[in-house]
């Protein structure tokens, strides 16, 4: 409880700016990681809108890798990956 | 209808960091329908698994306006909120458009809501309700709802030695609503992002109450691996134990026939839940279940316009 | 109230619909009301339906210097047998035949209101009509005749009321 | 210019409401509040107010949509009763920790079971727990005023906190009576012409988050400034009441005390009961006994070192609790009453009559066997039924 805003100090009612969890790391959660190998990719987005973290960070409408700060390791991108006959996410052992 | 590419482009409006399981199937579906909102977003959501783990103090994974109030009343709740809207917008303090988006799982809405999903729903407010539906209360340890499944395995219908999981069909939730006669109604999955960012889409270009109902796996209470939430609710599909379609104005479209339907015990035997109904004895209950999917099934086709033109 | 006195007016609530018996009590002084209970023991009864009389106890608590006013064809010294009372004024007024003959449908309300005034002595007759014109005009704008039919009843009550 | 009308209770606080004109009213009907959505619903069909209006399809329902509208930043109201509120009570709490001004006006009715329609403060005494301001009225004037300062008092930044304000049951809701009301301009300037709120889920440019959920380490902090802004809001019922006596000239407090310098037999009491109390204690003046009232208009916040003060001088004291809180101790406002006496240095003696109850009838014979009671209090049990058959 140390170290947390007293009464005084939270806004009236229950009430945060938008996006705080954006702050908050559930990437410790993974012990499944996923890797991106780009050279396969055909940027068909398919993990990112799949991704229930959002954590596949795309620029310029183009993927291009992982926020590990949130992602949990699910495998749900790897497994959605269209890619074949070797798949542009794979999962490997959190290290 | 945006591709992947346009919705890429827009802002992300459920931030990561928000505390559902790996794999969860929900989040997708939240992520999906704000994508597809090009209008500001302001969003209820009933207790629950999305609620509870999307907002923990002081973190929360919206990023758009939202409000949780309790469990069986986002219906109510976001009627207040859509109320305040139209009050303001004819005193000119507001006059952009805003989608109201309800989020309740099966529990906050096939049952302890379903009245307050009703009542919002017959007013006419103008707002999308969308039932993220797991069919079980899986925030409180996959408790049975109205939305369950025969035979499926839960905490307090479990499959024992004389009862094999839940007794009662599962209540047909979509129809319910539909009798409202309210301007949309659609089936859709976590799974199928051109379905349901398409429907969610349409629902934000109709006035007036929109409902859609939205099957989501939950690796915990099905039991299955956290990968496989997709591919599972696309078995569903396959299999029309879930079938994906809508009620656009009274009229029904029925968005997806398999070719050559896939038995139902292909979708069951995918899940922990149903592991029970593939020992020897339960032989007649699998037959009881493809039966009713079955003859469901047939009775949402022959709902469909008898002539319909173009493809 | 609009001829200077306070008011306090309550209907008993009970579950009957309509067409059940019903008592409501009023109060009307010329200082400020505060007490908040029933009538237990009145200075005036008014019965709009005689046929109430054999059924509740119409004359329960009245004081003795007080007054009963009802709505029947009969005299006041019958009503008085038949109500075996002893004491207080009795008065009669024929308040549906009234209203029949002068607003078409048996409203015994204003005919009994004006006999109310006549016994009570409270307020001037003349300006108690005007004030239910005024009331009765707003409220049946489309209607001049109800207007017209419930003054004319007014007058033949106030009138009309007899007693002993 | 006030004008003199004849109003019942429900019908004085329909006219508070279309006169504060709120942005959203959500409500649903019920004896003996019906009215007040009635004559309202229909101030909406004729275009009298610019208010949007929720006919929901139940109280559960009226107070959520009031809670989300509320947090949209709208002036929010709406009305109910007994069982009505009851249904409510799962979302009481949720609005005043959301700190959302709703009022409500609540018709006193005896909750079930048995069913019953009539007056005591059952609903509203189970409700006092909840966070909400809550203002009693002896008459239609004081709900129609009460009404209209709750709306100040609970959008004011040092409270936030809804309020309810109500009257008797039928004795009040259904009683004519002659009130004064205030001009139309009048209550939209005393007010304010719209709510200002800190966070509204319109701000579109602001998105905020509201109604986290709070675990072991920050639920505490988020419950303990519902009790700070109750403790404040004392201050600003008194401002704002002040402010209406200037402006409007009838006055009022957190209790009113009736004849109470040279008490010795003090009554307490709620609501209508404490006009009839007063005729009694007239009379009983009149008689050479130096008896005395006092009246409790402001429940929560408790007037605790008020009803003290008042009561300090006081040889003995009666509360009439027109519920029960089976404690098998008395009633909540006996309880109450009982524990700010506590450390006075010379403390009266203070008994219970619990009366009332499903709309028994409360007179002033009955008023009177109390103050009886009182002149020999010795002999008095601490807590007693009044006006009940053995």
């Amino acid at each position: 409880m140390n170290g947390k805003p007293g009464w005084r100090e939270l806004a009236e009612g229950d009430v945060v700016p938008a996006g705080t969890a954006e702050q908050f790391e559930t990437g410790d959660w993974r012990t499944e990681r996923p890797t991106w190998h780009p050279e396969r990719c055909i940027q068909c987005l398919l993990c990112w809108i799949s991704c229930p973290d959002s954590a596949i960070v795309v620029k310029d409408q183009k993927m291009t890798g992982f926020n590990y700060h949130h992602c949990k390791g699910c495998g749900i991108c790897a497994k959605e990956c269209p890619v074949k006959p070797e798949k542009a996410i794979t999962m490997g052992p959190e290290r | 209808m945006a591709n992947l590419k346009e919705l890429a482009s827009r802002k992300e409006l459920l931030t990561g960091g928000h505390r559902m399981c790996p794999g969860c199937g929900a989040p997708i579906i939240v992520r999906q329908i704000l994508l597809a909102s090009k209008d500001p977003v302001v969003v209820v959501a009933a207790t629950g698994c999305l609620e509870v783990s999307t907002t923990i103090f002081p973190y929360t994974a919206w990023n758009v306006p939202y409000l949780h109030n309790a469990f069986e009343n986002a219906g109510a709740t976001l009627s207040g909120v859509e109320a305040a809207y139209s009050a303001f917008k004819k005193k000119g303090k507001i006059s952009q458009h805003v989608n109201f988006i309800a989020f309740g799982g099966d529990g906050g809405t096939y049952d302890i809501g379903l009245q307050s999903l009703s009542g919002a729903l017959e007013r006419g407010h103008d707002l999308l309700y969308v039932c993220y539906n797991n069919e079980a209360y899986m925030n409180t340890g996959v408790q049975r709802s109205g939305a369950t499944p025969k035979g499926a395995n839960t905490t307090t219908e479990p499959a024992g030695k004389v009862r094999q999981g839940k007794v009662e069909w599962r209540k047909d939730l979509t129809e319910i609503v539909a009798a409202h006669g309210i301007p949309y109604v659609a089936q859709s999955i976590a799974g199928n992002w051109a379905d349901l960012t398409k429907k969610a889409e349409k629902a934000f270009s109709i006035r007036g109450p929109k409902f859609m109902n939205v099957l989501q796996p939950c690796r915990l209470g099905w039991g299955y691996k956290p990968e496989d939430t997709l591919n599972i609710a696309r078995l569903a599909v396959e299999s029309c134990v879930w079938p994906l379609y809508e009620v656009e104005n009274g009229v029904y479209k029925v968005n997806s026939k398999p070719k050559a339907k896939k038995p139902a015990a292909d979708f069951l035997k995918t899940q922990e839940r149903f592991r029970h109904l593939f020992k020897p004895g339960n032989e007649q209950l699998l037959i009881e279940i493809q039966t009713e999917v079955d003859r469901r099934w047939e009775a949402l086709v022959a709902k469909e316009p008898a002539v319909r033109t173009g493809a | 109230m609009s001829l200077g006195k306070y008011i306090q007016a309550f209907p008993e609530y009970g579950a009957e619909r309509m067409g059940a018996p019903v008592a409501s009590f009023n109060r009307i002084s010329a200082e400020p009301i505060r007490v908040h209970c029933s009538i237990s023991e009145p200075d005036l009864v008014i019965v709009l339906d005689p046929t109430l009389m054999g059924k509740v106890d119409v004359i329960a608590g009245l004081d003795k210097n007080g007054a009963i006013i009802i709505n029947t064809t009969e005299t006041a010294a019958a009503v008085r047998q038949t109500l075996k009372l002893q004491g207080a004024k009795v008065y009669t007024v024929d308040a549906s035949g009234i209203s029949r003959a002068t607003i078409g449908r048996e409203i015994p309300n204003t005919p009994m209101l004006a006999a109310l005034v006549k016994v009570s002595g409270l307020f001037d007759f003349e300006t108690m009509l005007k004030d239910t014109e005024g009331k009765l005009k707003k409220k049946f704008i489309s209607k001049p005749e109800v207007v017209k039919g419930n003054l004319d009843a007014m007058r033949r009550a106030y009138s009309e009321v007899k007693g002993e | 210019m006030a004008k003199v009308v004849a109003r019942t209770g429900n019908e004085a606080m329909a006219e508070a409401m279309r006169q504060i004109n709120p942005d959203v009213v959500a409500a649903y009907p019920i004896t003996p509040a019906t009215e007040i959505v009635m004559i309202f619903a229909k101030y909406v069909a004729d275009g009298l107010v610019d208010t949007n209006y929720v006919a929901v399809e139940s109280e559960h329902s009226a107070m959520s949509a009031c809670v989300g509208a509320a947090a949209a930043g709208a002036r929010v109201m709406t009305g109910t009763s007994s069982q009505g509120l009851a249904l409510m009570y799962e979302i009481l709490p949720i609005a005043a920790a959301l700190r959302l001004p709703i009022v409500l006006s609540d018709v006193n009715r005896a909750l079930s079971g048995p069913i019953n329609i009539h007056c005591d403060h059952s609903d509203t005494m189970a409700a006092r727990d909840f966070g909400w301001l809550q203002i009693f009225s002896e008459n239609s004037q004081e709900a129609y005023d009460g009404l209209i300062q709750a709306v100040r008092i609970a959008e004011d930044p040092r409270v936030h906190l809804p309020a309810m304000v109500t009257t008797d049951g039928f004795i009040i809701s259904h009683c004519l009576d002659k009130i004064e009301l205030l001009e139309d301009s009048e209550v939209k300037e005393f007010i304010g012409p719209e709510r200002k709120a800190p966070n509204s889920l319109l701000n579109l440019e602001k998105p905020v988050s509201i109604g986290l959920l709070d675990l072991q380490d920050y639920y505490f902090e988020h419950r303990l400034p519902v009790a700070e802004a109750m403790r404040g809001a004392k201050k600003v019922i008194l401002e704002v009441a002040d402010e209406f006596a200037k402006k409007f000239g009838r006055k009022y407090g957190l209790c009113e005390a009736y004849k109470l310098e040279d008490a010795e037999h003090v009554v307490v009491a709620l609501g209508s009961t404490c006009g009839t109390a007063k005729v009694v204690v007239d009379e009983l003046r009149s008689k050479g006994v130096r008896a005395g009232l006092l009246k409790i208009r402001v429940f929560r916040p408790f007037p605790g070192e008020e009803i003290a003060a008042a009561l300090a001088k006081a040889k003995t004291v009666a509360v009439l609790d027109r519920s029960d809180s089976w404690s098998a101790q008395g009633g909540q406002v006996f309880t109450e009453v009982r524990s700010v006496m506590f450390d006075l240095p010379v403390k009266p003696k203070i008994i219970n009559f619990i009366y009332g109850l499903g709309g028994r009838e409360i007179d002033q014979g009955q008023i009177r066997q109390v103050y009886d009671c009182l002149q020999k209090v010795e002999k008095q049990p601490l807590v007693q039924y009044l006006g009940v058959r053995e």
